[in-house]
């Protein structure tokens, strides 16, 4: 195995590309040693982005902030702004591994591991979050949701990689929230996961919602009907009730060492309902 | 053996004093079996079976032998034929014979001049396979048309016409059952399964081996006993036990599962065959597939009460698969499920079931805890529908001397009824509970043993002593030794220092397992100490011109026993050890004895759990262990031992399994998804020491280790069923099964 | 003479009884007679014993005395973890 | 396979070393520089008996290759006391019997110097989520938590 740190976005790019071997890219590493300690796999090249230019940056762009790619949990989790902005991204992110591994964990590692279950994507997915890729042609951005395209695979082409995620901003009387459910209190991947974004008008009716879920289907799944159940409300029952149906009904899982088909499809429902009140408190709704 | 005095006052027993190898475990400097390492030293690494069951056509090691780096490969050919069937199992376990009986079935082992290059090199053996029907579960593999996984083992017991599976039955018991549940007014009986668990120790396996070809070598690993991995590589390597120096390195848990064999045969045929010193350490993969699990379990449990809640009768019936070999766990479960009744009429029934999973291993009260799991679940079940108080319940029935025990003997002293009375006083039982919340409670009971044991205690020339003992301490031993050394020669704790003999440096010693250590390598230093002492007498007897008997031992001096001995100032262990050459020469005690006496102990778990209804998800609120511990030495690693098997049982309790696919292949051989309990799952856990002496211990000492894992299990069994409102009669009762539960009962 | 307990699945072994009348002063020859005297309990007992006497287990320690005062009772051979 | 040279500060010192690209610091450790006080008892994260600080992160150093310390600073159990002092909490650990057969205890006590850093006046649940990540198996957690706290106090009063 070669190991390179590229100077540059476009030689690391020009490297992704002319590789013909097994090649990966070394974000936070949680996921790659891992799947290099298991034999999982044996990747012929590593590429080592974090040190080039804003990799390791939390900045303010447009109101809302650009996070680079090898910020790790623990780094975004320090971070007042984003804690402030997009309070369920972070607690997404963190719910990653112990502390130990939130020292190197990273969105973007999580994102591109292409874990059905991984716990920083539905936050993302609701906050509307753009990952920018760089790749043999310049760079451009596409919507996190559009990333992951099935299990351990991504819409990522040849030669690209995500150099940073946007998370946007948002109006007041807005917030977000994740729960997951794992049978311990930490180190469990999530069996099921749920995230909700909310914006309310002045009387604490909701204007735009958003329903996430994870490890209940191939990649993470918007859940439009659930919106739909929760726009125009206060979270009333009758509300609350319909977001559990419409998430229920949008589960397909699978049973595994982890999970029954009922359980991940009973407890989403669940997440969601809980991570709905949340977010809705968080947004200054009372209710 | 009587106790000296009932109410004996120590001086340094019962503190708790700095460990001895303390700083080095802080300080990161103990060395632990991977931490070993030898000049020229190779690394080995062994193949494992992919397949749960297949008979091997052909092993093909030619492209290994090839291969950059390697210097050996070892099959099971490399090995001899020991006498000992169960050291013969062993070896197959160690590396497979013509068939491969589980998956992750150690097959073959290479040694090659790096890690990666024995990692590359272990590919490139080619196994050919005839793929067998393989059976992993215990009710299945008992069918008549199950899978064989070895036939002809079966054990006379066993009666003709069973599966070849079944190697063992056995029964104990006594009294009229028939009339026993004619008599009752309410009887329940209910099937419960368990899932196997593994001991979890945070150290794998490992060793560091350098035999020659003239069958001279040396071992140092991490064991549970060095003598015993002497005894089994050296038949199952057809040399001299004389010839193989077993050093123990410190060792990093064990809880019974290193009290076996598994890398080390491999590592000393590979060093044999390479002439050079080889290393192997476990992957924490391999440790999951290849060593430990406990059994798995399917019991029934019958049992017939009178409305005051007294028991008139009880019969469990326990199917227990241990792997892929024959072992003896269900006695031990079958003795142990209603030891803690006095009960007129008692049956058990246990079978031993072998399947395609790795060969069990002793973990902590092997085969008690699921058991009494079954026991006191069904008795919590009677409690609650006869609206009796649980602890009341246990007090009524409860063992105590003169008690025909269900196992057979009548009970001695036994400190049952004075757990139980602790726990009924104590303010957790009475503290009130909240929404979907249930307070579960749970008796536990292990034999524990002595065993062999060899001591030698040396006096230095400047008045401190040396301790020589033959048991690797996994959890504080030699502070405990060190106390009872001071204790008894009454010279402060630091002046003794106690350290773990290599094989060749002191006779036999059994392996550090049954709660044996503190009592019976305990006994055997203050008998070696005794013994210094009586040399010393004699010495200043002679010294001052006068009988043995007419100087007494007291406070680490030597005293005229009476005014009729003479005006002689008292000589300290100091003053003789100065003149020990000149009195005699070197001043030593030793004794060694295979002890026994040492007593049963009870327990009693007091928990209180909440259980999501939405999500299953259980939350331990308050756990309190109430424990007879005899005299407890150190009461620190006394408490300790009540926490650590605690917080297993928990684990055992809720989220530990082996999880084993359609295809035999174990699905979880992570620490990721084999989940031990993890900090933030706990509440302290609150303990109750109780020290009722043990008569047949000299300071009245007791094992403690293996108790506590024994009730926790049906403690939180029992507290989540009140609190979800349902039965639960299986473990681990992980989220989706107890959300299951929980909505089949809403669903009526 | 001594009398001594076998647990329920030893006793197809001895004539199907619970309690066996055994001419022993020790454990040595208790586990020599009952060989002896039942031959099929022979395997069990070569593959290790335990023996209680008034309650308390003795592993191996041949020379344990026993007597007609005592409650002698058979059990399996003890291990632990 | 390329051997690569590196340079990295371990517990003061600079260190050099050479290591294949594939080989974690946790390997190197061990295997390069012979500081075998952090323990491998998984290698893939999950128990924490390898936990360093990495540039002042707590991390587990079989989930970090050796070729990446290149500038790094690095904390290890072996720099953790100054001399024969030794640090609070190793102390504190003795005092309380926070330990049965001591593997995961270096982890531990990495974890718990990170968090004391961090926090100085941590709630237990706080502690208790912190050191999630370290496994211990022998005792249960309960006199690790205390005895972090007990050091904490200690520490704070100092």
């Amino acid at each position: 195995m070669r190991y390179v740190k590229p100077d540059s976005f476009e030689n690391a790019a020009q490297l992704l590309f002319d590789s013909t071997g097994i090649t990966r890219i070394l974000a936070g590493g949680t996921d790659v040693l891992v799947q290099m300690k298991a034999e999982m796999v044996e990747p012929d090249l590593l590429i080592d982005l974090k040190h080039l230019s804003g990799m390791r940056e939390i900045t303010h762009e447009n109101g809302g902030f650009r996070i680079g790619a090898a910020v790790s949990g623990a780094e975004l989790g320090e971070h007042a702004g984003v804690n402030a902005l997009w309070p369920g991204v972070v607690e997404g992110m963190e719910l990653i591994g112990s502390t130990q591994v939130q020292g190197r964990a990273t969105m973007v590692g999580n994102l591109c591991n292409g874990s059905p279950a991984a716990d920083s994507v539905p936050a993302m997915v609701t906050a509307g979050a753009i990952a920018r890729i760089h790749g043999p042609d310049g760079a451009r951005d596409i919507p996190v949701y559009e990333v992951p395209t099935g299990p351990g695979k991504t819409s990522l082409a040849r030669g690209e990689f995500i150099t940073s995620i946007y998370l946007p901003a948002r109006p007041e009387n807005a917030s977000d929230a994740y729960l997951r459910f794992i049978p311990r209190t930490e180190m469990d991947i999530a069996v099921s996961s749920a995230a909700v974004s909310l914006e309310l008008d002045s009387k604490g009716i909701c204007t735009e919602a958003k329903v996430a879920i994870g490890a209940v289907a191939p990649t993470v799944r918007l859940v439009d009907d659930a919106s739909a159940a929760l726009i125009g409300t206060s979270l009333d029952d009758d509300a609350i009730t319909k977001l559990v149906a419409a998430v229920e009904a949008a589960c397909s899982p699978i049973d595994d060492k982890r999970g029954t088909i009922a359980f991940r499809t009973k407890t989403a429902g669940v997440l969601a309902k809980r991570a709905a009140k949340i977010a809705y408190a968080r947004a200054g709704g009372t209710s | 053996m009587a106790l000296d005095t009932p109410k004996r006052d120590f001086k340094i027993v019962g503190t708790r004093v700095p460990r001895p190898d303390g700083i080095d475990k802080v300080t990161g400097k103990a060395a632990y079996g991977a931490d070993i390492t030898a000049t020229g030293m190779l690394h080995g690494r062994i193949l494992r079976s992919p397949h749960a069951h297949a008979r091997i056509i052909s092993i093909d090691t030619s492209a290994a032998e090839a291969a950059e780096g390697v210097k050996a490969i070892v099959t099971s050919a490399d090995f001899a034929t020991p006498d000992d069937a169960g050291i013969r199992d062993i070896r197959d376990n160690c590396l497979a014979l013509d068939k491969v009986l589980y998956d992750g079935h150690a097959i073959a082992a290479v040694a090659a001049t790096s890690k990666s290059a024995a990692k590359a090199a272990i590919r490139l053996i080619r196994v050919e396979y005839e793929i067998l029907p393989h059976v992993t579960d215990v009710d299945a593999a008992m069918k008549p048309d199950a899978p064989i996984v070895q036939s002809g083992r079966a054990f006379e017991s066993v009666p003709a016409g069973m599966s070849q599976n079944v190697h063992s039955h056995v029964e104990f018991g006594h009294g009229d059952l028939d009339a026993g549940f004619a008599n009752a007014d309410k009887i329940i009986e209910r099937t419960f399964k368990t899932a196997a668990t593994h001991q979890g120790y945070i150290e794998p396996q490992a060793c560091m081996a350098n035999l020659g070809a003239d069958g001279r070598g040396e071992l140092w690993c991490c064991t549970q006993g060095q003598y015993m991995v002497r005894e089994n590589c050296a038949a199952i390597l057809g040399i001299e036990a004389s010839q193989l120096r077993v050093t123990s390195s410190e060792i990093g848990g064990g809880f019974g599962g290193k009290t076996t064999t598994f890398i080390e045969p491999v590592a000393l045929a590979l060093s044999r065959k390479s002439g050079k010193p080889v290393k192997i350490v476990m992957t924490r993969e391999e440790v999951f597939r290849a060593t430990g699990p406990t059994v798995s379990t399917s019991m029934d449990v019958k049992i017939g009460m009178k409305n005051d809640g007294r028991i008139t009768a009880a019969r469990a019936e326990l199917r227990y698969q241990g792997g892929a070999f024959p072992n003896h766990t269900v006695e031990f479960g079958a003795q142990a499920a209603f030891a803690a009744y006095d009960l007129a009429a008692v049956q058990t029934l246990g079978w031993g079931v072998m399947t395609n999973r790795p060969k069990e291993v002793a973990y902590r009260a092997p085969g008690a805890p699921t058991a009494i799991y079954a026991v006191e679940s069904v008795v919590d079940e009677l409690c609650q529908q006869l609206n009796l108080d649980p602890l009341d319940v246990r007090l009524l029935n409860a063992a105590r001397k003169g008690t025909l025990s269900a196992y057979g003997p009548t009970f001695n002293e036994i400190g049952l009824v004075a757990t139980l009375e602790a726990a009924k006083n104590h303010p957790h039982y009475t503290a009130p509970l909240g929404e979907n919340q249930g307070r579960g409670l749970s008796c536990g009971f292990w034999f524990n043993f002595g065993g062999n044991t060899c001591v030698s205690l040396n006096l230095n020339s400047d008045g401190t002593v040396g301790v020589v003992e033959g048991n690797p301490d996994i959890g504080g031993s030699r502070a405990s030794i060190s106390m009872m050394a001071a204790e008894e020669l009454g010279i402060p704790y630091d002046k003794v220092r106690t350290v773990i003999a290599d094989t060749t440096s002191l006779g036999f010693n059994d392996v550090t397992d049954g709660s044996r250590v503190t009592f019976a390598v305990g006994l055997a230093t203050i008998e070696a100490a005794r013994a210094a002492k009586n040399e010393m007498c004699a010495r200043v007897a002679k010294l001052w011109g006068i009988d043995t008997d007419a100087v007494q031992w007291e406070d680490g001096s030597v005293k005229p026993a009476g005014p009729n001995a003479g005006e002689h100032a008292p000589m300290s262990i100091a003053d003789i050890a100065a003149i020990a050459d000149e009195t005699g020469g070197p001043i030593a005690g030793h004794h060694e004895v295979n002890a026994d006496g040492a007593g049963v102990s009870f327990g009693v778990h007091l928990v209180d759990t909440e259980v999501d209804p939405e999500t299953g998800a259980t939350t331990v609120l308050r756990y309190t262990v109430f424990q007879d511990a005899g005299k407890a030495v150190h009461p620190d690693y006394v408490e300790g031992q009540m926490q650590g098997g605690a917080v297993q049982g928990i684990g055992w309790a809720l989220n530990e399994e082996y999880i084993y696919g359609d295809d035999g292949l174990l699905q979880n051989a992570s620490l990721l998804d084999y989940r031990v309990p993890v900090a933030s799952d706990l509440p302290n856990i609150e303990t109750v020491i109780l020290e009722i002496p043990n008569p047949g211990h000299p300071y009245g000492v007791r094992g403690v280790g293996e108790t506590p894992i024994v009730p926790p299990l049906a403690a939180i069994s029992n507290a989540v069923s009140r609190a979800a409102g349902i039965r639960l009669t299986e473990l681990p009762m992980s989220p989706p099964r107890i959300l299951h539960a929980i909505t089949q009962r809403r669903d009526g | 003479m001594v009398k001594v307990k076998l647990w329920g699945s030893l006793r197809q072994f001895a004539d199907d009884q619970e309690w066996v009348d055994v001419d022993a002063s020790n454990f040595k020859e208790l586990l020599d007679q009952l060989s002896h005297l039942y031959p099929a309990l022979r395997p069990k007992i070569e593959r290790g014993v335990s023996l209680a006497v008034d309650g308390v287990i003795y592993r191996n320690a041949w020379f344990t005395q026993i007597s007609d005062e005592n409650e002698i009772v058979l059990m399996p051979y003890m291990v632990g973890g | 396979m390329k051997t690569n040279h590196i340079q990295t500060t371990i517990n003061g010192d600079v260190t050099e070393f050479l290591c294949n690209a594939d080989e974690s610091l946790l390997d190197v450790l061990r295997d390069r520089l012979g500081m075998t006080g952090a323990k491998e008892g998984c290698g893939t994260g999950d128990c924490g008996a390898c936990s360093v600080t990495l540039n002042g992160r707590l991390v587990c150093s079989c989930l970090v290759l050796g070729v990446e310390t290149e500038g790094a600073e690095i904390q290890t159990i072996e720099g953790m006391a100054n001399g024969d002092n030794l640090h609070t909490l190793q102390r504190v650990f003795l005092e309380e019997a926070a330990l049965q057969c001591g593997i995961c205890t270096p982890g531990i006590l990495i974890a718990a110097k990170s968090l004391l850093e961090k926090n100085p006046n941590p709630t237990d649940t706080e502690v208790r989520y912190w050191l999630a990540g370290n496994l211990c198996r022998c005792t249960g957690y309960d006199k690790i938590i205390k005895a972090v706290q007990t050091a904490a106090a200690e520490m704070r009063g100092a």
